[in-house]
């Protein structure tokens, strides 16, 4: 791992009107690192992704820091002009809906190779085109020359997904983010496009950080794992370890609760008791202390996420006791 | 992924429609009680008086005070608006919601007729209503209503298809529901606010209907007070005396602005895609 | 029209002509446009309301008042290239009693037995009774002189011997007539007459505020005249025309067939305060269906004048309370201010008025004309001398006396002194029965640029003249 | 006995036309599906996007019509019956649907959602069953009152099947009820589902793309591809030694945990 | 393909006969007898039966109905009543001065929107676009009349720099027809611009929440180009179809703005037809009208191919 992290993101705070999204995440992704960042629906992954970015909502104000490796400057209040010499060149993002996400209207060639035109990395269009073909065929697309010519209707969801990752590599990104890119796909295809962002990542030496709720998907595809919950990262380490021994109570919970061959005496699956609040509902200190059958007095304060050699959690009372 | 629910506050929009409708609706409720003056009587001595204390926006070439009739007119607006926008609005939807859940080719064959009705000229079927059934406020508006029926079929028809679409209605089926208890339990109800918010807008063209048609002549009969018929009659004294025609002028401008304001705003809460964002 | 272009000179008007062809096509607005100025009668009338010689040099009458000698004159062409001789004559008045003749004026010729060709500038006319109004009538478009080739398509292409001729139409816009290189006559001073028209009064002033036209031909929009008047472009004048603005009476149907009731009605209208608010106080009061340019004018405005408590007090000797009335009127600017007016008016003795606006001309003429389905309506009669319908118990307003229908044959039949004092009698009976009440006399306002002279007064005849204008200055 | 028998069960969609001078194509949605139901099984059907599942519960729920094939249910030929004819069928099998969103009215109280089926049916106290319903699938009594944005997925999903349950059904049929939902939800409302099909003796007809999913709710497994069942069996058999090509694909394709850390133990 | 275009056509042809069938029907009612129209006051019974006949309106209405209507099917309109000459021609004369106006009125409303309403929504959230989405709603609530006679007041009547009504054909004064053409599209346009602004302000906001927006923005196009580039011919679709409904709105909405500027166009010609009851032409008129909107909505129709390949033959 190289000193000089892909991605570094430091405090990063997001607040809405006054109520806090996401608070105090640090970390850093280096070249070459694949992470996962995983967490319940609404525990904000893809605000801390979009902050990346910098494609927030209007409303929603960031503070902290966000570093990406060859930027000179910080992120988190950069210009919009900044952000777009920045995007789809030194960082690039997959989005979730392969539905939504292209322009119904143009040609996925030439969204493909508008990329490449927007930010010269091809003298013109005819090379920019050719070069789209040619990304078509690395993203392993069938007939790589017709579906240059095709429009997103006329491709199924898994092709379009890997139109939106041609997108995405175009221009050698340094950073990779991919915000669940693989929930509105078939299990088949999942698994294909897994494997495919995985070497893509692996021979460029891009920084990739995995956005899922699927925590096999994450142990398929990353080294490295975040766990969120209610805007703060809760756990953070290897996949192996986090995912063998965790210590942050929430993420056992979320271990046990996607096992389905792992049941109790009467063959029910193990729960995480209560539901995730709506934003701005967590409780202060601990956010999961509600929801925590270890909770005590101490948890009404902020635990820190407490880094040793790559691994980390944030709480009082870690399951298998503090070491 | 699931669907995260962000209720919108009512927006500034929905408030200032909400007052400027307010103002018309009390002032025509008050002009039913009390108005300055009487707003029909004529009387040369008063002929074109400027504003006063006496009379707040001064007098028309009758004598008449102008600030009665301004609010005796809210009364037709308010019943212009009513009118067309029920007609259009009871014979509308229904219409729209049945070509949506009839079969096939009966809901083709009534959204058929629907673009004629939208493709045929409302001014031509209120001025043939004015001349069989006698020119006035109602006639006029039960033409404009009419005209207007096509756009509620429409809207209501592409909520409904919306609406059929969903599984809650597939839950309502299996739950043994029959088509009509779909169509008043489900259906009605949540496109409720489309309904709403195009009855606004409705309200707003049917205003501007009125006084267009008393421009023409086709309109309110005098001497009822309308602001549409004020309008006309202003118009030759336009440049000796711009007050006659900026009164009902701005009061048309400010009433319609309030029903769009309204119908915005409504269209702010109600919209479901506004209020849902997945 | 180009402003610069001196020999040219636009004129504003109302109502357009649908074709060019009132043998077939009733109102006013071909006659308008085309009389005196395309097509030409033997007679015409100044705007004093007196018969001049036009066509026809000169003629007498023989001592029975049955036979007209009128002699022609011979350097007159119609604009095909015939001349106009007495056989013109004999064809034209002989086919207004044809069937080629359709509207309801035509009957005015009736009174015509034959038309005899003395020579070619000698023409004798022979009536079946003796008729002072005819020759009256000649004046109007019955008279207008046609030439037997000239009359296969009258809708599109007149033919007359008059100044003027059409030179182009502008359907819904524009009328353009050229002055006819071989009028027997004075040329015009204008050499290009361009006739626009503007359906819409307001939108007429415009035109002549905004230099599009040079003349208002007639302002309908009456309280937009200060604005003219103190504007130095313009020249305004203001004169009458035999527009009556009526307030019919239903005489058919109680209760407007009890004269007290209708005395009561006029009795209760302060027609000046009615002058000044519907019209803005131009105009004329007038007391019977009389107007000032007719000979046997008098002033009968002091009849059933003005009298509230009086008009109170008929209605409750009549018997009438809580009387309500319908006042169906056409939906055109005069009626409707002054039915507004007439409406207070009413209210204030105690009779409640429904005011119902009727699609003028279709509506009204089927419900109120034909059918007599009214109370009262308020209409401008603008047809000359149309105090004779009171002699006609069929018409809309069913006024019925034997005594004005004597008088009124009297009057054709008798001599001119004869006929003056006989109307007079049916001026007076008819204010004194309340057979109608006349609200006001239309007004004859022109607005024109100064470089415009020779504006008619007053609007009498059926025709605008357009050999009277005159260039001023320059 | 057999609750259900399908029979070369077939389903032809047209597209609504997509251009002007072209007519909508055809999509065959099933073609020709064969089962039996034996009451009490617990039936899981797997397949991907597309392969005809909700097609498949539609017609089993009477709520479209097959092109081809027949239905019975409990003896009784279902196609083509009239909805009046159909009043046993709405009674006796319930649905729960995918979106726990989209299946709810947004416009109606919790109450009136849950009651909808026993006010159709005609039941003498919606009311007083509300509560039973309530607790049956731990809402809080208060719920009754609120409207469904007011609670989370889970919660929604939870009212879905309560209303399923009101008119005391025999056979509850998913389609795919967790699909949308997190992982520790997800393991709530199974277990929520299972707990039900014991206390009320179900037969279950649970509709799932995740085999890992069906594996542990279903004792019998179809996978259905293009409109047809490719393998059907027990679903331990199936799993351990899925005999079709598909199958096997589809299990190898599912990422479970223990299979991905192995991936760091080589 | 070839049966597709039969049935569209047939579904017009119907619509046509329809709406045929559905004007004669509404004049048939029509109070106001034409042969008294023509003829006038004191017009004689034998007279009135006469010009009945030769109008041909003392026969059986479905006679006159199916006369008509197969002498429209083979492009005769018949003979105006008043005019008395062949209807066809005329309606064609207007038909053009009312496209002009109605051409020109859109421009202007084009114009005004397209700028004014990708501004508003590109702004929405700050005060500028507040200002301008506010402009417009005001824009909205003035009655097209109260311009119209506003603007005469204030170019025409005061300014004198153009005329106040009027109208020459662009053959015989190009400049004259142009200068005549500017208040009455103004007049127009302006009503209609403000109502357009508002649909391309919702659909460009709606635009701007697609999730393709997104990606072009994450592509590193700034927002204005990726509007620029992605948004517009997106969201020119939900505004097509605004555009081929106002423009049947148009068509019939200039009726008052002809009025007011004196304009032979295909609204006074309805008017004039309605007083005159020269029932014949306003048949005319109004299936003129009819096919004019069927049309528009026909166009519209294929545009939305056009801008939207989604509608385009699927592969
Ligand atoms: N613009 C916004 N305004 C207010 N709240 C917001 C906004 N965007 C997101 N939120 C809230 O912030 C929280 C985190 O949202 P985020 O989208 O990051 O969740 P997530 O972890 O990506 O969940 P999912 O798995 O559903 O995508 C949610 O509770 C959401 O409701
Ligand atoms: N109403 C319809 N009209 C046309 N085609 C339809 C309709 N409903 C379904 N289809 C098509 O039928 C096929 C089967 O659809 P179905 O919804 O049954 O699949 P599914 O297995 O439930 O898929 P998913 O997992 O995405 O829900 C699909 O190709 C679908 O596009
Ligand atoms: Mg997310
Ligand atoms: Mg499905």
């Amino acid at each position: 791992m190289s000193a000089d992290p892909a991605l570094a993101v430091e405090g990063l705070e997001l607040s809405v009107g006054g109520i806090g999204l996401v608070g105090g995440v640090s970390f850093a992704v280096a070249a070459g690192e694949r992470v996962g960042l995983i967490g319940e629906s609404g525990s904000g992954k893809s605000l801390t992704a979009t902050a990346v970015m910098g494609l927030l909502p209007e409303e929603v104000r960031a503070s902290g820091s966000v570093r990406v490796s060859g930027v000179d400057h910080d992120l988190v209040g950069a210009s919009e002009k900044q952000f777009a010499r920045i995007r789809g060149r030194r960082m690039a993002m997959v989005f979730q809906e392969p539905m939504t996400a292209l322009n119904p209207s143009m040609r996925v060639g030439d969204q493909v190779a508008e990329v490449m035109l927007v930010h010269g990395t091809r003298p013109d269009k005819a090379t920019a085109r050719a070069a789209a073909v040619d990304l078509f065929g690395q993203v392993r697309l069938p007939e790589p020359r017709e579906i240059a010519r095709a429009y997103p209707h006329q491709l199924s969801g898994g092709q379009r997904q890997r139109v939106m990752l041609a997108i995405a590599l175009a221009n050698d990104p340094a950073v990779l983010i991919c915000d669940e890119p693989t929930t509105a796909l078939d299990v088949t295809v999942q698994a294909r496009m897994l494997e495919l962002i995985r070497t893509a990542t692996e021979e460029r030496g891009t920084a990739l950080l995995f956005i899922t709720h699927d925590l096999a998907v994450v142990a398929q595809t990353c080294e490295r794992v975040l766990v969120m919950y209610g805007g703060r990262l809760v756990e953070s380490g290897p996949v192996r370890e986090v995912f063998t021994a965790p210590r942050h109570p929430y993420t056992r919970g979320l271990l046990d609760a996607s096992d389905l061959e792992a049941v109790d005496e009467r063959g029910r699956l193990r729960t995480i008791p209560g539901a995730v609040p709506g934003a701005g509902d967590f409780p202060g200190g601990c956010v999961f202390r509600n929801r925590c059958t270890d909770a005590s007095g101490q948890c009404a304060e902020v635990p820190d996420l407490s880094e040793v050699d790559d691994r980390g959690f944030a709480c009082w009372h870690p399951v298998g006791g503090r070491a | 992924m699931t669907a995260m629910t962000v209720r919108r506050s009512a927006s500034p929009s929905l408030w200032v429609g909400l007052g400027l409708v307010g103002m018309v609706v009390v002032t025509a409720l008050v002009s039913f009680l009390w108005t300055p003056h009487d707003p029909t009587l004529v009387d040369a001595a008063q002929r074109l008086r400027g504003p006063s204390g006496d009379n707040l926006f001064g007098t028309d070439k009758f004598g008449r005070d102008l600030a009665s009739q301004l609010m005796v007119g809210a009364r037709t607006t308010l019943f212009v608006g009513v009118v067309a926008v029920g007609v259009a609005a009871l014979v509308g939807t229904p219409l729209g919601v049945f070509a949506a859940m009839a079969p096939r080719w009966l809901g083709e064959l009534v959204m058929r007729v629907n673009d004629l009705v939208l493709a045929f000229p409302a001014l031509l079927l209120a001025i043939v209503f004015g001349a069989v059934f006698g020119a006035d406020t109602f006639t006029a508006m039960i033409a404009i209503g009419i005209a207007t029926v096509p756009s509620f079929a429409r809207i209501a028809r592409s909520g409904t298809l919306g609406v059929l679409n969903t599984e809650y209605v597939l839950a309502a089926r299996s739950a043994g529901r029959s088509r009509t208890a779909i169509a008043v339990r489900h259906v009605l109800p949540n496109i409720g606010g489309l309904v709403i918010v195009q009855s606004s807008v409705s309200f707003a063209i049917a205003v501007l209907s009125e006084a267009a048609l008393s421009f023409l002549g086709f309109g309110t009969r005098p001497p009822t007070p309308s602001w549409g018929r004020m309008l006309q009659e202003s118009q030759e004294l336009l440049a000796v005396e711009p007050r006659l025609a900026l009164v009902p002028g701005a009061a048309i401008a400010l009433a319609v602005l309030g029903f769009n304001l309204l119908g915005d705003g409504l269209r702010d809460r109600y919209d479901p895609r506004l209020e849902v964002r997945r | 029209s180009t402003p610069s272009d001196p020999s040219a000179i636009t004129i504003g008007f109302t109502a357009e002509p649908a074709n060019f062809d009132f043998t077939r096509s009733d109102g006013t607005a071909i006659p308008q446009a085309l009389l005196y100025n395309v097509y030409e009668g033997l007679v015409k009338l100044d705007e004093k309301g007196e018969v001049r010689p036009l066509l026809a040099e000169s003629w007498t009458v023989s001592p029975d008042r049955l036979v007209y000698d009128f002699s022609l004159r011979s350097n007159a062409f119609f604009s095909n290239g015939r001349p106009f001789t007495a056989e013109s004559v004999k064809f034209s008045v002989e086919r207004v009693k044809s069937a080629a003749w359709s509207i309801s004026q035509k009957s005015k010729m009736d009174v015509v037995s034959r038309v005899d060709v003395l020579s070619p500038t000698k023409a004798r006319v022979v009536l079946s009774r003796p008729s002072n109004n005819w020759l009256f009538d000649m004046t109007t478009r019955i008279g207008a002189m046609f030439t037997p080739d000239g009359v296969a398509d009258l809708a599109n292409d007149p033919v007359g011997t008059g100044p003027y001729d059409v030179a182009a139409r502008n359907r819904g816009s524009s009328i353009t007539l050229k002055a006819n290189p071989r009028y027997w006559g004075v040329k015009p001073a204008y050499e290009t007459v361009y006739l626009r028209y503007f359906k819409d009064a307001t939108a007429l002033n415009n035109a002549l505020l905004s230099n599009g036209i040079d003349v208002i031909s007639a302002v309908t929009a009456p309280d937009s005249m200060p604005q003219f008047e103190a504007d130095t472009r313009f020249t305004v004048t203001q004169g009458i025309t035999n527009g009556e603005v009526v307030l019919s009476f239903n005489g058919r149907k109680a209760p407007l067939d009890d004269v007290r009731v209708r005395r009561a009605l006029t009795q209760a209208i302060d027609r000046r305060a009615l002058l000044d608010t519907a019209w803005a106080g131009r105009g004329e009061l007038i007391g019977s269906m009389v107007p000032r340019t007719d000979p046997w004018y008098t002033d009968l405005t002091g009849v059933n004048a003005y009298h509230p408590e009086h008009a109170r007090q008929l209605l409750a000797d009549a018997g009438q309370r809580n009387l309500n009335l319908r006042l169906r009127i056409p939906n055109l600017p005069y009626a409707v201010s002054s039915a507004q007016v007439v409406k207070s008016e009413l209210n204030k003795i105690g009779v409640g008025v429904t005011i119902e606006p009727l699609d003028f001309p279709a509506v009204w003429l089927k419900s109120v004309f034909t059918e007599h389905d009214f109370d009262m309506s308020i209409v401008q009669h603008v047809e000359p001398r149309d105090i004779t319908t009171f002699g006609n118990a069929e018409y809309y307003w069913g006024y019925d006396s034997p005594r004005v229908r004597q008088l009124l044959a009297e009057a054709d039949r008798g001599s001119a002194e004869q006929q003056v004092s006989a109307m007079r009698e049916v001026a007076a009976t008819l204010a004194n029965d309340a057979a109608a009440c006349w609200l006001f006399l239309f007004p004859n306002m022109i607005v024109a640029k100064k470089k415009v002279g020779g504006l008619p007064l007053n609007q009498i005849s059926e025709s605008f003249d357009l050999t009277l204008l005159r260039r001023v200055g320059s | 006995m057999n609750v259900i028998e399908v029979r070369d069960l077939r389903r032809v969609y047209r597209r609504p036309r997509t251009a002007l001078t072209t007519p909508g194509t055809q999509v065959e949605a099933l073609r020709g599906v064969s089962f039996d139901l034996p009451t009490r099984t617990r039936f899981g059907v797997v397949g991907e996007s597309g392969s005809g599942k909700s097609t498949l519960i539609r017609l089993l729920a009477a709520l479209d019509k097959p092109t081809s094939g027949t239905i019975s249910f409990q003896g009784e030929d279902i196609t083509g019956l009239p909805e009046r004819r159909l009043k046993f069928l709405r009674r006796e099998l319930q649905v729960v649907f995918q979106d726990p969103m989209g299946s709810l009215d947004p416009r109606m109280r919790v109450r009136d959602i849950i009651c909808e089926p026993l006010v159709a049916q005609g039941h003498s106290d919606p009311a007083g069953r509300l509560t039973e319903l309530l607790d049956a699938v731990g809402l809080p009594e208060r719920s009754a009152d609120r409207y469904p944005h007011q609670f989370s997925g889970g919660q929604r999903q939870r009212i879905s099947i309560a209303r399923a349950l009101a008119p005391n059904p025999s056979v509850l049929v998913a389609d795919e009820p967790v699909s949308a939902l997190d992982v520790s939800v997800r393991a709530q409302i199974l277990n929520l589902l299972a707990d039900l099909v014991e206390r009320f003796s179900l037969t279950l007809v649970f509709v799932s793309h995740d085999l890992s999913v069906v594996r542990h709710v279903c004792d019998t497994v179809a996978v259905m591809r293009s409109g047809e069942i490719v393998e059907m069996g027990a679903a331990e058999e199936i799993y351990e030694a899925p005999r079709h090509e598909y199958t096997r694909e589809l299990i190898a394709a599912v990422p479970t945990l223990r299979t991905a850390l192995r991936r760091f133990s080589e | 393909m070839a049966v597709q275009m039969l049935r569209r056509t047939l579904i017009f042809v119907v619509s046509v006969l329809v709406a045929s069938a559905a004007v004669f029907g509404l004049l048939a009612v029509l109070p106001g007898d034409p042969a008294q129209v023509a003829l006038g006051v004191n017009a004689t019974p034998d007279l009135l039966a006469k010009t009945r006949q030769e109008f041909g309106i003392d026969r059986p209405l479905l006679t006159q109905y199916f006369e008509w209507i197969g002498g429209v099917l083979s492009g005769d309109f018949g003979r105006s009543y008043v005019t008395r000459e062949p209807i066809g021609p005329q309606l064609l004369d207007r038909l053009g001065v009312t496209t002009w106006l109605v051409g020109a009125g859109m421009l202007v409303a084009l114009v005004i929107a397209l700028p004014a309403g990708v501004f508003a929504a590109v702004r929405h959230r700050r005060a500028s676009g507040s200002v301008v989405s506010g402009i417009s709603q005001l824009g909205v609530a003035v009655p097209g009349f109260l311009a119209a006679i506003v603007l005469v007041q204030v170019f025409a009547v005061q300014l004198r720099w153009l005329p106040s009504g009027g109208w020459t054909p662009p053959v015989v004064d190009p400049v004259a027809f142009l200068s005549g053409l500017v208040l009455p599209a103004l007049s127009l346009g302006l009503v209609q611009g403000a109502v357009l602004t508002r649909y391309v302000r919702s659909a460009v906001i709606d635009v701007l929440r697609e999730d393709y927006l997104r990606t072009a923005r994450a592509k590193g196009l700034t927002p204005y180009r990726a509007l620029m580039r992605h948004g517009l011919r997106n969201a020119s679709v939900p505004v097509v179809t605004v555009l081929g409904l106002q423009l049947a709105t148009l068509l019939i909405g200039a009726v008052v703005i002809e009025r007011v500027f004196v304009i032979p166009g295909l609204g006074s010609m309805l008017l004039d037809g309605v007083a005159n009851r020269d029932l014949l032409t306003v048949q005319g008129i109004v299936l003129v009208l009819v096919v004019a909107v069927l049309l528009v909505n026909f166009v519209v129709d294929v545009l939305y191919t056009v801008l939207n390949p989604r509608l385009r033959q699927a592969s």
